[in-house]
Formats: structure tokens, C-alpha cells, sequence
């Protein structure tokens, strides 16, 4: 035929399963036991916890600039939940949730956003790549995992976060097109919280659902409430299944939103409105999954109130443990190259020399960086 | 005359500009409503509307690339990269195209825009947003690569850099933007490109710095008179590239002594140009070898550790004083 | 409904007019007058025979290395015959029939390839954009010119042309993402000529069509038949039509085929059957128009004949200018910035020291740069 | 001992390190059963297959991106830009990423990978394939930056590249791979990184370059010894980044004459750091200004008159002899 519309054999779906009340679909309810219902729960109370705490820390100036996930926990935590351990995990920034639950001691989070190193070492063991700063680059770092794990007849599947604004950088899409033409085991997670800072979701693309955008890589995708636990358990879950059976990526779109700030240094007063945050309220996963635990009787008050203490001890222990982290600022040295060369040797004891002038300068406490066997 | 911190220096540049030539334009994340997350372009929009003071989607490869198919069109953008450190994005279309097309059409076309960048450490900011990276853009032909160091030359420069009929990369010293405020005269005034300042005149020594690094190194040179009895001439470089040799030349054949003071790495830093050049042309004048006070040949390290590597007005002493007694 | 499809507001067809036995579908026709039917075919010739005249030149040492367009020529000469005087034009590499069509004189194509800026001089008064060499950037110069018109007030229409391979770049990406957001009136035409060096085409995306592509960014496309002029015709008129009318942009697949070689450095023996190609040699655009003008009587091997000898004497011409054209290498310095900086112009010193010892030395002869007033 | 071309030894490693080490993998554009453009990965998909020499898109970034990916997962890529003028497009990547992974993760995580591009003017080729821009990445901490000039070291630095624990980008002078042969060692070799070689023993004057200018420097070091009667040292730096630093300064303080040689734009070239490492080290042992003979200021011109803007040996002699009798 010489004209005619242009089939599209790929799908892309929509998936919401816990309603605003706390009412979960019964047939697409993904059915978990009590105690993974009380640890999801619990999971993403210590993540809205630890943000609320480390908004604080920054205010009182203990910590730099911090960017708070409030609200977009359920869209970590769920695809979280249906990792293995051995599964790759690339986040972007907004995954605190994910981390906790991955596993990552409380206080390298704390420290990542302390201005150390030591928060972006990845903990032995753990398959995760450090907070991303840089936009959407992470997804070329996860299709190279996920390329690396296939050719190496590894069943693990790399699962990579990022934003809205994400999608417009180019690296998103030589990452999504790459991950397509060799089919890896590859689920990039759209956090749409609505916002890029001050851009809104329908500046960023003129594509009226991001999960479409899986269309121009011959994948498919899914568009799941990423304020639903449930919904994003099940999406995850669909595509860990695909990619762990050969089936290839998946694109899952997160509708979510960004309830605070985008970070400490911003003031989202300057470009949306106060109706618009409170139209997202009753929205919030925490609330709704706190509806359904209380409706379905896993939780009571006494519960959650001792839940609450628990976690607020697990908080201020790693804070302690955090605030009494000491850096050596001769590791900069130490980690630019496996050996370090004569020529950055010498840039060593400069720097001792200007350590050790300082200290003795002002008299004020300086970190003592520590001799190395070869500068 | 108003005090001026830089950022409400440049705000008052972009303003001057906009109001002056209607073909000019800002592009870059969250240059609009926001004002821009130094709030250098504060209140632009609402004076100039959404088809001057324009958001751009998170991608900068495409805020550089559509620059110029803006100025290819007779428009005269001015964009911003909201960190140096994302303006990598845009390497390839700044050294492809930014960069040639003056020369590769003979003139047909060209690319007078500016791309501005803050830059540089010292504000406790996380990963990627403490870089130093102008050589990357001093290397390439084509490009004129400019710093401020004070509120007073940023409104001036900024000012120059959008009249140039060639593309400028603008850095802006973020650890300068709010640090001190200066006298910005209410008149608008443009600094020439290409020319450096003598910031402060003096005899026994040439310290040759610019951006945030000129700070420390004015507070060195007074040091250094109070305490040390040297006088210390300080040049304030203002462009690194073109690079003013004159200027740079002249003080050393005056001072037969020069320290070169910024916050990059070292290796293949613009202070090795600087050597270079006085080495060219001067070196019958040296009386000491020219110490380079520097960002050192690392990864400028997560903010808690940051500040023992930027240079300070202490190393620039030590130098100074090590050249002069030499 | 907790899970639905979603609909998709856009569309995507495939359009073919001319067949293989240049027969045109009436309903489809665009119609064109004789005189325009004859202007075509000899546009499409005059690049045909250009094509193999550099082919020659190259193996003559008379030009670099040369990537001729042969088979591709109906795919960029439709969308110039649908642009007006004041319309940008944006290439990648593969469209001197546009170019042509477009009015550059012959000579700087020649000079192009023969390692000139001279070629890439484009003539005053036409508002095209010269070879594009880094594939695919040119796409974002394309939209930001498109943006430019728009925010200008003038209804000028921004054509841009790019190869299958250069829909993998970033900038593909990022410039149809902007072209949809502010909704421009921005054309892109993928050249799909099934490789991208030794790369085929279903190596470089998974996609089962390029066209798709277009809703990732939440607009229009249409799959052409790129060897069908008439296809090319009806595509880009509509295309320029909806931009006109701030319709906003069209993605236009034009699905064509490399007959020769990527460029004259390339062998593609190593990578391609000859069977594949010889499937594609009854598509020839070329050939399905000359049957199509023998058919429908416009014209006959008389006005062939004439045609061709024209076209050899033009590009003849074409070739002794060309070939008496003496650069001026001061020119690098002269075009590096509007005013010649003084370190600059100390380098323009010795370059024209390093030039005269040349000649003295050597004896050879050497083009003489003209001295600069301002070095 | 067989006599090979520069591509022909580059082919040679690659194909050792490949049956050496099931870990390692080729990725990039037409690497393939095309064998790449100039025919350095000739073969290989044949013996190797196609999961160890991959076809890429064309897409830059993703090449180095994907390869940060393939580093995490313990594979050791070796990847092909497939002319350094489309590297810019993987800037971003090997800034924020290749160079950091290390230093970020203190060493948890590492990024051993190759980065082959073929570089420089020479060949004839059209726009966008002529230049040469070693000090972006030579500036980058982090990174190392290697440019073997002929068949052997080539061989042996790509393998060392290999062996590397860190990052390498590895430019390829590709006016040198099929210009001359040179007798390469049948056992496999590895030359040290970060180490330069005395090409030619001299005590008049120390000629320091590297790469495709490594050539008209011994041509020229030849007729100053055979016409001029000048015994001239050439350095070949092999490394530009970490830079060998005792090489050039021991041979400049024999000499206490040099000049620097490269195709490189000269503004913060490789060569003014090597200026600035004698002035800091050696100040006192040189008898002359040091001379720069390298690309000029200006965007390397389409082939046509390209070679007027190549460092040539003529240049050089004159160079250095102005240097010596000065
Ligand atoms: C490459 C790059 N460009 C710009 C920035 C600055 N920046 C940080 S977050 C952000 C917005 C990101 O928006 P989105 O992807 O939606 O993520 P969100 O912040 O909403 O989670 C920008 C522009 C950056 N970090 N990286
Ligand atoms: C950014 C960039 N990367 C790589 C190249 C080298 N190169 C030239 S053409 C080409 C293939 C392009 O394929 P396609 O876009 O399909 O265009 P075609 O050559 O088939 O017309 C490549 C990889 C380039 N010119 N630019
Ligand atoms: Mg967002
Ligand atoms: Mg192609």
C-alpha cells in the first residue's frame, strides 16, 4: 500500500494499583507477606526520616547543599525491593530509599552530602554505584554493566534511576539505543517528579507521557504511579522478569513528584505554586501506604510509634558516627592513579609543606594528613 | 557609583545588554523564573519576557548547539552553563562549531556569542561543581576566554565579551560572586578583550593571577609589603586567551621575578603559558626561577577537604618571598 | 483503570508514489508540471554525473577523499524542490543534489573535497549552512535557527538532513526534543541508507522504523520512500506546510540505500554482499524517474542526450575553475577572529617567515600569502 | 624481528592483549568485520568474534560511557574514537567520570580502560580530522596521556596502556601509521608509562617532542649535526601526561639549550608545560630562550594548505640553531 499508518509492535502500558485511600487493587495487588509489608514500610519511614534530619543538619551547617527524595520514595524503594543482591544498582540522587535498603551504612549517605569522599566509596559487597551528580551520564554507566554482565554470562540486571529533566541529555538516549540493539538486561527507572529545579515536566518535553519515549529504541515500557508501592513492585518486577529471561530493557516512567525542595540552595517558591505542592499531598506515598498498613491491620499507632523511636535511634547514631568521620586529605593524592608518579609526588610534599605551614600559621586544628611511603 | 557583589554586577550587565540590543538573549537552565541558581539573572524575565530570558531544557549540548544556529540566524545569545562542570557536555559543539565556523566559512558565518560557566571551588558545593578547567578552552583557536575577578571588571568584561563578534568563554568565579562588594560605575563601561590589568604596581616581584585567585594574591601582595618588605606587582590577567604578553612582559622586565597563581591543576594549566611566554621573550631579565602557586594534579577533592587545595594568600607569600630571596 | 494502554495522540505512515517500474499512484501524484518534472530530472542527473566525476578526480589525486551520494539523490532533492529562496538549509554529507538544486556554484563542492574553506564559503544570499562533517550536529544548528526565524517573525522553515547512523548521536536527540518543545518549524530528514560505515541499519537501533523516533519528542512523521522523488515531494511539502502554519516540526525517514562506496577510503567488500546491493540497483531513483519521464513522454533519448552533454560540458567547467583556484593559507590567520589579536599576529609573522624560507629553500613553488596590514 | 608499520604494530598488541587477557574487549565505530578505518583492528573480529571486537553506534559518548560501565563490571575495554575530532563528544564522560571513578570511590572502583583515537593533520583528510588537542586530556588529573612515535613504542605502549591499572588515552599519530617501518621484537614489550626516551644522544641542544613530530625532529637533528655542525639531544616524550620531568631537566641541564616540538596549537600546548617544568627546575642552567616550534593559534586549515601549518624540519633547524647561536 502506498500510504499508510505504520504499526508499532511494541507496548506501553499504565499501572496504578493503591488508590489515594489506601485501597490496593485486589487483582493486580503483587500480594507480599506482612514482614515484607512491614519492612517496605518501615524502609520508607527511615528515608523520609533521614531526609527531614538531614534538612536540618544543613541548616544548622553541618552538612553542604542537600537535595531531599520527600515523596519519591516508593519509586526507588519499589524496584529496590525486587532487586537481587548481585543486581547492579545505578542511582541518580533522589534514591536514599533505595540505598538504605540496598544496604549502604546510614552515614556515607550522611557524609556523601558532608562534602567526603568516603560517602561515594561503595561498600564492598554491594553491586552499587556511588550518587551521580552529572545528569543522565549514569545510563551509559549502567548498559555498560549490563552489556558487561551478558557477555559474561552473569544473569545480574542493571537497574538505573534518573529524572525528567534527565531524559532530554543526550546520554539518555545513546544509553537507551545502545541497551536496545544488544538487548541487555537493562530497566531504567524515570523518576518524573515533575520538576527539572525550575522547569516544569511539560517545558522538558513536548512527548506527552515520558515512558513513550522507549518507543524510538524498539523497547517497551511501562508508566506506573511511582507513589505506589505496589504498582512499582509490580512494574519492576515485569521487567526484572524480562530482563533476567533474555527478554531485553525495559523503560519504566516513575509519575511521581518532587514534594520539597530541589535542594537547600533552592526556593521553588520562585516558579510553582502552593496549590500545585498541596494537590500532590494526599498524593504522597508514605501516606498512602501508611493508610493501607493501618486499613489492612499491620500497623497500629503503638506500632508505628515504636517504628518512629527506632528509627530516630538509628538516625542520630549515624550522625554521631558521621560527624566523627575524620578525613585524610592526603587520599586525594593518594587514589588520583594506582601508583602515584614522580611528578605528582612532588605535588605531595608541596601540599605537606602548605599542611604543615598552615597548621603552624593560625594555630588552627588541621586534618593531619597522614606521610605516604611514596611522595 | 553602587556597591556591587559580582552577581548583581552581571545582572546589571545582561540587563544593559538586553535593554540595548533587542537580538541579544538568554538560554540556559533556570535563567527564567528562577533567576538562575546564583540569581544572576534575577528579575530578567520579568523585565525582557520568556522570548529573551529563555529556559532550556536539561541538556547542553543543545543549549551550545542551538547558540549557534541562533547566531547563524542574527541573534546574539548569551548562554549559560549552570556549572563549568557540565559544560563538557558541550565540548564538541564548542570545538566543532562554537570555535570554526568563522574561519571554516571565511567569514560567512560566525558565532558571536558568550557562553557564561561558573567555575571554581571554595562555596562547599558537592561533586563536579568545583572545577577549574579554562585551559580546555584557552587551547582552542577561535575562542576568547575571559574571568572576571572583582564585581567592578565582571560587569565590564561581560559587557565586552557580548559586544565581541567572536565567541567568548566567560567563567565566572562563583567564590567571587557574593564574597565582596565594589564600586560598579552607574555609567556602562566595556574593558577591552586581550588586555590585562595591573591590579596593584610594584617593583621586586610580578605575581600574574586572575579570577578567584586574585584575592589571595592581592592579600599577599600587602603581606608581602607589610611584613616581608617586598613589593609585589600583581597582574590581573582579566583574558586568558588571547593571552596579553605585553603587559605580562613588561612587569617581569621590570621585576626580573614573577610567581603565577590560579586555582586550575597545574600540569598544562594557563599558568604554564605564562612561563612560557616570559621564557620567550623575557628570560634574559629572570633572576629566579617562576614558581607556579597552583591547583595541584588532582581531582579537586568533595568540599570538606577543598580548601587546603585552593590556593592561599600564605602559599603565594611563601613563593614570592623563596623567588625574591632566590 | 489501574492498568490500560496508552494511546499515543501521534502519527506515524509510510508513504511510496513512484514504483519500480516508474509508475506513479494517481491518488498520490503531487502533479508537477513538465517544466518542474524536467528541472528534477536534470537536478537529478547533474548530481549523478558530479558524483562519479569526483569519483574519478579522487582516484586522480586531484581531490581528497570523496563520499559520493549515488542512489541517495531523489532523497534530498525532493525536500530542496519543496523549499523557498528564504528557507535554511541545514546538510549532513550525502545531499549535493540539494545543494545544487539550491543554487552553490559547482566549483565549491568541487573545492570541498579538494580541501578548501573556499567550499565551505557558502555564496551570500542563500541561507544554507555548509557540510556538516561531525555527524549530527548539525541537527541542534538546524533547530536553533528554526527558533531563531520563530522568535524573528519570519516563516522560514529550517530543513536538516542527517544520516541513519546520526540518529544514535545525542545531539539527534537533543534537537528534536527542543524542536518539539517550542514547537518550531524544524524538518529533519533522516537519510536512511541502511549503513553507517560497515554498520546496517538494524545494528544501530533496535527500532523497527527510524520514523518512530518522532514520538519520543511528541510530534509527527512519515516514512518515505527516499528513491521516490515524488514520496520525497509530497513528504517534505507536507512537513512544510504544518511548519508554516506553526504546526511545529515532522520527522521525515527517507528510506534510500548507499549504492557506493561511504567514502572513497572505505571498502565495502568487507562488510556487504553484493547480492544486497544488487536487490537495491531497480530502486535507483534515477532510473525509476527515467522510466517514469520516458513513460509519460516529457522525455526521450534525444533530450537525454542533450541533457547529458550539457551537464558534462557544466560540470567541466566546474572542474577548470575549480582547479584555478589559489588559496591564500594567510587566510587562517585572517578569519581566526574579526580582528587579529597581537599574539595572533606575532604567529602570522612567522608564518610568513616559515612560508618565504619555503619557497627559498626548496625552490618549489608555493602559494603566496599576501601580507597582512595588521601582522 | 619483522618490520612493521605503526598500524601493523598497533594490530600486533591489540591481538596480544586480546589472547592475553579474556577480560579485555575492542568497542568502537567499524572495529568490526570492517577491521576500522585505517585498518588497525584488522583481523580480529575474525579471530576474536563479536563479543570481543564490537561495532559501536555512532555515538561517542556512549562508547566511553558504556565502557566506565564495562570497567565497573571488571572487564578491561579498550575503546576507538574514530578521530580524535569526535572524541569532544566523549569529553563529558572521561572528565566527570573516567578520570574520577578512582579518586571518588577511593579506589573502590576503577576505570582501566584505553582510549585510542587517531589524531593529527597529515593524511590529507577533511575537516574535523587534522587536529591535535593532547593537552585537554594531558590536563585532565586523573587520566594518562600517551602519543608513541613509531612502530615499536606504539606497540609496546598500547600495551602497557593495557597493563595499565588507570585510564589511558592514547592518541595515534596517524601521519605516522603507514609512513615508515621499523623493526618490532617478536616477545611482546612493554615501555614504561610515564617515562621519556632519549631518541638521539646530543649535548649542544635538547630538541624535546613527541608523536607524528617526532620525525621531522630527527630529520632535523641530523642536518643540524651533518650542515651546521650542531649535536643536537631529541627527547621523545612518549608520555605527555604524567610528564617525565627528570628526562627533559638532565638533558637540559647538559645542553642548557631546548626547543619544544609539536603540532599542537601553542597557548597552553604541552609545550609551554614543558617550558615551565625547566624554568622551575633547570631556570639556572639555560644559556637561551627556549623556542616553541608548533602549530599556530589558528584551527588546523582544511588539507589543502594544512602542511604549511605542520612543524616541519626546516622550522626546527632554524630553531634551534637560532637557539644555539644566541
Ligand atoms: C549534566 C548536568 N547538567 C546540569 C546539572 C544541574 N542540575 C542538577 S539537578 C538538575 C535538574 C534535574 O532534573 P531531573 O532530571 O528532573 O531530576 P530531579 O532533580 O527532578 O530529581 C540540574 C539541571 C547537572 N547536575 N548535570
Ligand atoms: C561525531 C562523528 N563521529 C564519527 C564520525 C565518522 N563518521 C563519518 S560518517 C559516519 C557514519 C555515518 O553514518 P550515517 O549517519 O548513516 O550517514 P551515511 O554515511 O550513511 O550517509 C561516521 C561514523 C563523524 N563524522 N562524526
Ligand atoms: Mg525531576
Ligand atoms: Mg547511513
Amino acid at each position: 500500500m502506498p500510504r499508510r499508518p505504520i504499526q508499532l509492535p511494541h507496548r506501553i502500558e499504565s499501572l496504578s494499583i493503591l488508590d489515594s485511600e489506601g485501597n490496593a487493587d485486589p487483582a493486580l495487588d503483587p500480594k507480599l507477606s506482612p514482614t515484607e509489608l512491614k519492612k517496605l514500610y518501615r524502609a520508607m519511614l527511615l528515608s523520609r526520616r533521614l531526609d527531614e534530619r538531614l534538612l536540618r543538619l544543613q541548616r544548622q551547617g553541618r552538612i553542604g547543599t542537600f537535595g531531599p527524595a520527600m515523596g519519591q520514595e516508593a519509586a526507588s524503594l519499589g524496584p529496590a525491593f525486587v532487586m537481587k543482591p548481585n543486581d547492579w544498582f545505578i542511582p541518580s540522587f533522589r534514591e536514599p530509599a533505595a540505598m538504605l535498603w540496598r544496604g549502604w551504612p546510614m552515614d556515607k549517605i550522611i557524609l556523601w552530602w558532608g562534602g567526603h569522599e568516603y560517602g561515594a566509596s561503595v561498600p564492598e559487597g554491594v553491586n552499587d554505584l556511588p550518587i551521580c551528580v552529572p545528569v543522565a551520564t549514569q545510563c551509559l554507566h549502567a548498559a555498560g554493566i549490563a552489556w558487561g554482565c551478558k557477555l559474561k554470562g552473569d544473569p545480574s540486571v542493571a537497574f538505573c534511576f534518573l529524572g525528567d529533566g534527565g531524559t532530554s541529555e543526550g546520554d539518555f538516549h545513546e544509553a537507551m539505543n545502545f541497551a536496545g540493539v544488544h538487548q541487555l538486561p537493562f530497566i531504567c527507572v524515570i523518576q518524573n517528579n515533575h520538576w527539572a529545579i525550575s522547569l516544569p515536566r511539560d517545558k522538558q518535553s513536548k512527548a506527552p507521557t515520558l515512558v513513550q519515549k522507549c518507543i524510538a529504541y524498539g523497547f517497551d515500557g511501562i508508566q506506573a504511579d511511582g507513589n505506589d508501592i505496589f504498582a512499582m513492585i509490580v512494574a519492576a518486577r515485569e521487567a526484572a522478569d524480562r530482563a533476567r529471561t533474555g527478554g531485553g530493557p525495559t523503560l519504566i516512567e516513575a509519575v511521581t513528584y518532587r514534594l520539597g525542595v530541589h535542594t537547600t540552595a533552592d526556593d521553588p517558591k520562585k516558579y510553582r505554586s502552593d496549590e500545585e505542592v498541596e494537590c500532590w499531598k494526599p498524593k504522597d506515598p508514605l501516606v498512602r501506604f501508611h493508610k493501607y498498613m493501618v486499613r489492612t491491620g499491620l500497623l497500629d499507632d503503638a506500632a508505628v510509634e515504636l517504628i518512629e523511636a527506632e528509627i530516630a535511634e538509628e538516625i542520630r547514631q549515624a550522625v554521631e558516627r558521621a560527624e566523627k568521620y575524620q578525613p585524610d586529605p592526603m587520599d586525594s593524592f593518594r587514589h588520583t592513579f594506582a601508583e602515584m608518579p614522580p611528578s605528582l609526588a612532588a605535588h605531595a610534599r608541596e601540599f605537606l609543606e602548605s599542611m604543615a605551614a598552615l597548621s603552624s600559621d593560625d594555630g588552627t586544628e588541621q586534618p593531619e594528613p597522614r606521610q605516604l611511603a611514596d611522595a | 557609583m553602587a556597591k556591587l557583589t559580582m552577581v548583581q554586577a552581571l545582572n546589571l550587565a545582561l540587563r544593559e545588554i538586553l535593554r540595548e540590543d533587542p537580538d541579544t538573549l538568554i538560554f540556559g537552565q533556570d535563567v527564567g523564573k528562577d533567576g538562575g541558581v546564583f540569581r544572576v539573572t534575577e528579575g530578567l524575565y520579568d523585565e525582557f519576557g520568556e522570548d529573551r530570558v529563555v529556559d532550556a531544557p536539561v541538556a547542553e549540548s543543545c543549549i551550545a548547539g542551538v547558540a549557534v544556529g541562533l547566531c547563524l540566524r542574527g541573534l546574539r545569545p548569551v548562554i549559560e552553563m549552570q556549572f563549568s562542570g557540565f559544560g563538557y557536555h558541550a565540548f564538541h559543539q564548542i570545538e566543532n562549531h562554537v570555535s570554526r565556523f568563522r574561519t571554516r566559512t571565511r567569514g560567512r558565518y560566525t558565532c558571536p556569542m558568550v557562553v557564561r560557566m561558573p567555575y571554581g571551588a571554595g562555596i562547599r558545593a558537592i561533586e563536579h561543581h568545583s572545577e577549574s578547567r579554562e585551559t580546555i578552552w584557552a587551547h582552542l583557536p577561535g575562542l576568547k576566554m575571559v574571568i572576571p575577578s572583582g564585581p567592578r571588571n565582571a560587569r565590564a568584561l561581560l559587557r565586552a565579551a557580548v559586544h565581541d563578534p567572536d565567541p567568548v568563554v566567560f567563567y565566572e568565579p562563583k567564590a567571587s560572586y557574593r564574597a565582596f562588594k565594589e564600586e560598579v560605575p552607574d555609567d556602562p563601561e566595556d574593558f577591552p578583550i586581550g588586555k590585562a590589568a595591573v591590579a596593584r604596581p610594584g617593583s621586586n616581584v610580578t605575581i600574574i593571577s586572575y579570577g578567584a585567585s586574585l584575592r589571595p594574591t592581592l592579600e599577599a601582595a600587602d603581606e608581602l609589603a607589610e611584613e616581608h618588605d617586598i613589593d609585589a606587582e600583581v597582574i590581573d590577567l582579566q583574558t586568558i586567551s588571547p593571552m596579553d604578553t605585553e603587559t605580562i612582559c613588561a612587569s617581569i622586565e621590570k621585576t626580573g621575578r614573577a610567581v603565577v597563581v590560579h586555582e586550575a591543576p597545574r600540569t598544562c594549566g594557563p599558568g604554564a603559558e605564562v612561563v612560557a611566554r616570559i621564557c620567550e621573550r623575557s628570560l634574559m631579565y629572570l633572576e629566579a626561577p617562576i614558581r607556579r602557586v597552583t591547583g595541584y594534579d588532582v581531582i579537586m577533592p568533595f568540599f570538606a577537604t577543598e580548601r587546603y587545595f585552593i590556593p592561599d594568600s600564605r602559599r603565594i607569600v611563601a613563593a614570592a618571598r623563596d623567588v625574591v630571596t632566590f
